[in-house]
């Protein structure tokens, strides 16, 4: 576990640099997807396997490929940004905003107890009793995610067509 | 040295650092998409790691994290059809652009 | 895998943990590796000739008897010929594509229950599994056809992306019932529900009527998923050259080829372990030779449905990318949707011969309902506007 | 089941009269525009259903024995809606006379005013958005009534204020009621500002926000521990709280000076008009009132109840007198809503909270009534609203024309009506509690016999004044296009609008003897506030209040039925034909000429002093009323209503305006400076985390 810890932590971090660094937006998505493949194995790894497989399906199966979409319709087929940003006052704000908040929750974890818990784990999750919360005591939120994606997916629908329905 | 949970928490932090840097500092709106993506899956990750090292007993945690991650789903299809509508109105996906609002 | 493992440690108690570790690991790993390329190859063959055949020609028959050595030769043929990238392209994705075209397509082999207990790796969320990695083969086309730098591989880069996630609902959802019915995601799981009754034929899941329902829309979407005739828009010569390997040539096409081929193989094969009863047949379950008469009955049955498919793409033109849009969309998920509340019905029906006829007639309504709400009216004659 | 058992039950199940019309609006927002029918009847059987239920509720409190004990019958259930650690935030239901009263009221002059509406709202698109808007008005109406907790009545509260906003502005294209609706809002808004801060009060005073508690630890039920308390200004807690919520109930109920909404709130359809003036709106203020009266009576000894009653007083007076001087049909009925509650409020002040709701109540049948016949008017004279265009009403309208008298009686106080009952009680309170609010209040009592006649005679008697103008207009278009319209002659409406306000007259009429004191006991107020001393028959205030209510109605036929209009373009006859009705004064009394015929000679002198009597005591009297009333309305319109309080609000909303140019410019529209200022915060307060 350990070895395995580190190889994908690398892996994952890397994706997430390389994402929210690279001029190309398509090397973006790329990076993104290695990113996601990298939290699915931590998942694996935390013997959640179900919401690894899930992580996959949706991340990279949907999302990531949504994006990619996005992307195509915005009329950037290669990809390329423009002109590189300069690293001006809000690029160096922006970062050392979020370099302070990232070093004191680092900080906070390193202070407190829980996260020198002893590593007594999880057996794996079964499938089974998941579906079973799924419809028994998680009903009611399971429903409203049912309604909040169909209403998504219209959503999503009618605000990208509204044009093209005007245009009509 | 075997894994503790501070291990998963500092890296779903550094995750979530990342993500918030690529989203205070890009311009591209969908850039800015993807980085609110790693936010949300740097948080899901401490509460899958949460449940593995038995800080919830139930399965609560991985309730959450699938519905987090549904969420997630919903919120950047939204997302992204919101930005294809705001190209073709602007022709731009630069968020510094987008300042009708302003006052 | 696990099986190996004890297998070894009763036989070969003697052996150091870790080349026991090894060994176990191994095995499965090149039993993939080396059948299913092999299998590959030959459908390859088997394509050309039956399409030669169908076309009322004869296909390949130069190369050793029969045309049998003709893989080998393409194989070779391939490796030598130049590696073309273009100038413009982006070198790396055009490079990463093709070895990323293959990897889930290796990958799905990993939970088929090829025979009697025979699973390389029994995951209790197989076919969650299954789908989770066919989706990642959308990667690589899109990668290729991006990376390639030209309208004709973009293109269809971006209807293979549209494609495959369209068809993916309706064959998650088509895949659903055999989870209903068994109550578990595991192949091994879902194979083993079958056995038994008659000659271990008659629980096979294709002989209920949601069972049959959900096979021909699995093997729809199966078909659409691995961009087989008629659904190949992705890679319509007609319309865009060769779609998003158009630019490429040499061993990277040969990769995506491989790619493409074993995705459908792995696919046929997953059809054939959840609705074609998987490795059950007449004598799967006898002693000894159980596990080699089941793998023949697997592999037998695989390749029957594939030539399910080849034989289709003989004799069927390619859909329009508008037609093929609505037909996932307005047809196939009705369809798979309908098909859930049926198993559950039946499911819930005492009488099981009452269930059986009422869910048929159910589905037959609903799909004739459906057809007819999908249907543009009666086919006139084609009137043209300009040419008369 | 035990009486007790039963109310307990019922409260329980209180919800379900909100709730009820809650259902049929959220159905109705999801209709298509052109099911009308369908919305319709949804919004009438919702709130018919409601009806059922108030009533069902409202018998209930009449069961049971009281005895003797001065208690009311009232039951409550209360639940936890949800919880913070310790800190439970609870909702509750009530049922006492008070609600059941209320309710009852709601749910019928609600149902009579829907039924109307299906006629006034006929031709317009947004048929089903009205119906939605109306079922949300009720329902959030009902909510309040029943709520037997401050936060749920404070949120059924706003959402009352949201539904005017909406309703007023119904028509929001045009540009008066936009405003309207603004106006409406934000008015209210200021003295919901004083409300929430009397709830705040309350609630960091008692600690709870229940108004009653099964085991007393209700805020109503702490509120003598209140009093013991003292709050701001010298006044004692309760004494402060009450101000604060009176503050709120100003807003709402339209008290001056906040009374400025209500006018223009006219903008909207005439069922809106209806549904403000007497169900909801402008009642939750003064429900609210009676609601909190324990807070109210426990702060007795201070100031507020004073004050409370000196608010209604002049707003009573102020709101009569600019009523006399209006030409718009819906205007002068709101002047009069104004007015009437006024005389709410300072029954309540007086500490008549039996008459004050009384009033409320009777008000409200009346009131609906004369709204929606006004409507009927509205419609039958295809949308006219100016009174001196209309008249002759009476030939054309019988339906309505019998309602609105009956209605008019009731609101000027004629023996025997509703509103005579009602407003004596009101007068009788005033009486024993202050003699000179009490004169001024008979004061406004007679202008409101004086204005209301004035209505009736400019709309129904006389001649036809409508489309005089446009006649000839009208003539050819009529012989063009052949439609059997009759041009501009006014004409009867449907059933379904003249239904309603006949079943409604006849509760304006009969409604009274449910608390007339002639009947044995008074009832009404047995029935809701045993505990409260009876206020002892008083024979002049009774013969008072009659005479200037007659006095009242017969000046009104003086000035206007005596002569009624000929033009539209004429002057009013008080404004204008004052030199005719000089003469006339003359020759009706013939002092001159009597003393010059009889007593010839030796009279001469004392004829010159008779003649200076004459013109100097009773014409200059009798004129002086007419001028005197004529200017101080004109004066309070122009000077205190326009000027000062429209151009205060006017000003007021300029300077915020000018301020926020300043502070808009912190928004630059970039979402994602808005996310770095948010990120930079959450560092510094993490930052100030770890040095602490």
């Amino acid at each position: 576990m350990t070895t395995a810890f580190w190889i994908i932590s690398a892996v994952t971090l890397l994706g997430a640099v390389l994402a929210v660094t690279l001029r190309n937006l398509v090397h973006c998505v790329l990076a993104l997807i290695l990113f996601f493949l990298g939290i699915a194995g931590h998942y694996f790894l935390l013997r959640a396997d179900f919401l690894g497989v899930v992580q996959i399906l949706i991340y990279i199966g949907a999302v990531a490929v949504l994006i990619l979409f996005a992307i195509m319709l915005t009329r950037n087929v290669t990809g390329t940004e423009g002109p590189r940003e300069v690293f001006g006052l809000k690029w160096w704000s922006g970062a050392a905003t979020a370099a302070i908040i990232g070093a004191l929750v680092l900080a906070a974890i390193r202070r407190d107890e829980l996260s020198k818990l002893p590593t007594s784990t999880q057996a794996n999750s079964s499938v089974l009793e998941i579906g079973k919360l799924l419809v028994t005591d998680w009903v009611v939120p399971f429903e409203a995610m049912a309604v909040l994606l169909t209403a998504a997916l219209i959503g999503a629908v009618v605000i990208a067509l509204e044009e093209v329905l005007r245009r009509r | 040295m075997s894994i503790t949970l501070g291990h998963y928490l500092a890296l779903a932090a550094m995750l979530f650092t990342i993500g918030l840097a690529g989203a205070l500092t890009r311009k591209n709106a969908i850039i800015v998409l993807v980085a609110i993506e790693i936010m949300f899956n740097a948080a899901i990750l401490n509460l899958v790691a949460f449940w593995h090292f038995k800080v919830f007993t139930t399965l609560t945690a991985q309730m959450f994290a699938m519905f987090s991650i549904a969420i997630a789903a919903a919120e950047s299809a939204i997302g992204l059809a919101l930005v294809i509508a705001i190209y073709r109105h602007y022709r731009s996906v630069d968020v510094d652009e987008m300042k009708t609002l302003q006052g | 895998m696990e099986t190996i493992y004890q297998l070894l440690q009763t036989w070969l108690p003697n052996l150091p943990e870790p080349i026991m570790r090894l060994i176990s690991f191994a095995v499965p790993i090149l039993f993939v590796i080396s059948v299913f390329p092999g299998i590959f190859a030959y459908t390859t063959l088997i394509e050309r000739k039956a399409l030669g055949r169908i076309q009322n020609r004869l296909g390949p028959n130069r190369v050793g008897r029969w045309g049998l050595l003709q893989p080998i030769a393409d194989g070779m043929k391939l490796l030598t010929k130049e590696d073309i990238v273009p100038r413009k392209a982006d070198k790396f994705t055009h490079f990463l594509a093709p070895v990323i075209a293959v990897i889930p397509s290796v990958m799905l082999f990993a939970v088929l229950p090829v025979g009697s207990g025979l699973i390389p790796v029994n995951l209790n969320i197989g076919i969650l599994f299954v789908f989770a990695i066919s989706t990642g083969s959308v990667l690589a086309l899109f990668m290729g056809g991006w990376a390639s730098r030209n309208k004709f591989s973009l293109l269809g880069a971006m209807r293979a992306v549209a494609q495959v996630v369209s068809y993916e609902v309706p064959m998650v959802l088509a895949a659903l019932v055999v989870v209903m019915a068994t109550g578990s995601l595991s192949l091994l799981t879902i194979a083993q529900a079958q056995s038994g009754g008659f000659l271990n034929i008659s629980n096979w899941f294709v002989f209920q009527p949601w069972g049959f329902v959900g096979f021909v829309l699995f093997m729809i979407g199966a078909m659409a998923e691995s961009a087989r005739t008629p659904f190949d828009i992705p890679e319509a010569e007609s319309e865009i050259i060769a779609g998003y390997h158009t630019e490429y040539s040499g061993f990277k096409f040969a990769l995506f080829q491989l790619g493409e081929y074993l995705a459908s193989i792995a696919l046929a094969g997953v059809t054939v372990t959840m609705f074609l009863g998987g490795y059950n047949g007449p004598g799967s379950h006898l002693p000894y030779v159980g596990w080699l008469i089941s793998m023949g009955w697997f592999f037998s049955k695989m390749m029957g449905v594939i030539f399910i498919v080849i034989w289709i793409r003989g004799t069927w033109p390619r859909v329009r990318v508008d037609q093929l849009m609505s037909f996932a969309w307005k047809m196939l998920l009705p369809m798979s949707i309908i098909n859930i509340f049926a198993a559950a019905l039946y499911h819930f029906m005492p009488s099981k011969f009452l269930a059986w006829v009422v869910t048929a007639v159910g589905l037959l309504i609903c799909w004739w309902g459906l057809a007819k709400l999908n249907s543009d009216g009666e086919i006139k004659k084609r009137t043209y506007r300009y040419a008369n | 089941m035990e009486h007790a058992e039963y109310l307990q039950q019922l409260a329980s199940q209180q919800w379900l009269i909100p709730l009820i019309p809650l259902v049929a609006a959220g159905i109705q927002a999801l209709l298509k525009q052109r099911s009308r029918k369908l919305s319709a009847t949804l919004t009438i059987s919702a709130m018919a259903l409601a009806c059922l239920l108030a009533l069902r509720a409202f018998f209930a409190t009449l069961g049971g024995d009281h005895g003797d004990h001065h208690e009311v019958g009232r039951a409550f259930y209360n639940f936890t809606w949800f919880a913070f650690g310790t800190t439970k935030l609870e909702l509750g239901f009530i049922l006492d006379p008070l609600t059941a009263g209320m309710a009852t009221m709601v749910t019928f002059v609600g149902l009579m005013i829907f039924i109307n509406a299906t006629g006034y709202m006929h031709d317009d698109v947004n048929f089903t958005r009205f119906f939605c808007f109306l079922s949300l008005f009720a329902a959030s109406m009902l909510g309040m009534i029943i709520s037997n907790n401050l936060l749920l009545l404070f949120m059924c509260w706003e959402l009352v204020g949201l539904c005017s906003y909406l309703l007023i502005g119904f028509w929001y294209y045009k540009p008066s009621a936009a405003a309207a609706m603004k106006k409406a809002f934000i008015t209210t808004r200021i003295g919901d500002v004083g409300f929430f801060i009397g709830i705040l009060m309350l609630y960091h005073q008692t600690g709870t926000l229940n108004l009653y508690t099964a085991d007393g630890t209700g805020a109503l039920q702490q509120a003598d521990k209140l009093a013991t308390l003292a709050g701001w200004w010298g006044l004692s807690m309760a004494g402060t709280i009450a101000l604060m919520l009176f503050i709120g109930a100003m807003g709402k109920s339209a008290q001056f000076p906040l009374h400025v909404w209500l006018p223009d709130a006219m903008e909207g359809p005439t069922p809106v008009s209806a549904l403000i003036h007497a169900a909801t709106m402008v009642a939750a203020g003064v429900f609210m009132v009676g609601r909190m009266f324990p807070v109210f009576t426990a702060g007795a000894g201070d100031w507020v109840m004073d004050f409370v009653m000196w608010v209604g007083c002049i707003t009573a007076v102020f709101s009569a007198t600019i009523a006399v001087a209006q030409f718009d049909i819906k205007r002068v009925l709101a002047y009069s809503t104004c007015s009437q509650l006024g005389f709410m409020v300072m029954a309540l002040g007086a500490g008549g909270l039996s008459a004050g709701q009384f009033h409320l109540l009777t008000h409200a049948f009346f009131k609906a009534l004369l709204f929606l016949a006004s409507g009927c008017v509205i419609i039958g004279t295809h949308h006219e609203q100016d009174m001196r265009k209309m008249g002759g009403l009476r030939k054309y309208m019988p339906i309505t024309f019998v309602c609105y008298v009956l209605g008019t009686l009731a609101l000027a106080g004629f023996p025997l009506t509703a509103g005579f009952f009602s407003k004596d009680e009101v007068l009788l309170v005033t009486y024993h509690h202050n003699k000179l609010a009490w004169g001024l209040a008979t004061f406004a009592a007679f202008l409101t016999a004086f204005y209301m006649t004035r209505q009736i005679f400019m709309v129904f008697f006389g001649k036809w004044r409508g489309g005089e103008a446009a006649h000839g207009h009208a003539h050819a278009k009529h012989d063009d296009h052949g439609h059997g319209h009759g041009g501009h002659v006014p004409h009867e409406v449907p059933w379904n609008m003249t239904g309603p306000i006949a079943i409604l007259s006849v509760f304006a009429v009969l409604m009274g003897w449910l608390g007339t004191p002639w009947l044995g006991d008074n009832f009404f107020h047995h029935y809701l506030a045993p505990s409260e001393p009876a206020p002892h028959h008083s024979n002049l205030v009774l013969w008072l209040s009659i005479g200037v209510g007659l006095f009242g109605i017969f000046l009104g036929w003086f000035f206007y039925g005596r002569r009624p209009m000929e033009h539209a373009t004429d002057a009013d006859p008080l404004q204008a034909k004052l030199g005719a009705l000089f003469t006339w004064l003359n020759r009706k009394w013939f002092i001159d000429e009597i003393y010059e015929a009889t007593i010839i000679r030796w009279t001469m002198a004392l004829g010159v002093l008779f003649r200076l009597v004459d013109k100097l005591v009773v014409d200059g009297l009798l004129h002086a009323i007419a001028w005197i009333t004529w200017g101080i309305s004109w004066f309070t319109r122009q000077v205190g209503d326009e000027l000062i309080i429209n151009g205060g609000f006017d000003a007021g909303c300029e300077g915020v305006r000018g301020y926020a140019k300043i502070l808009a410019k912190l928004q630059s529209g970039r979402v994602q400076n808005y996310f770095r200022i948010l990120c930079l915060g959450t560092a510094i307060l993490l930052v100030v985390y770890f040095i602490k």
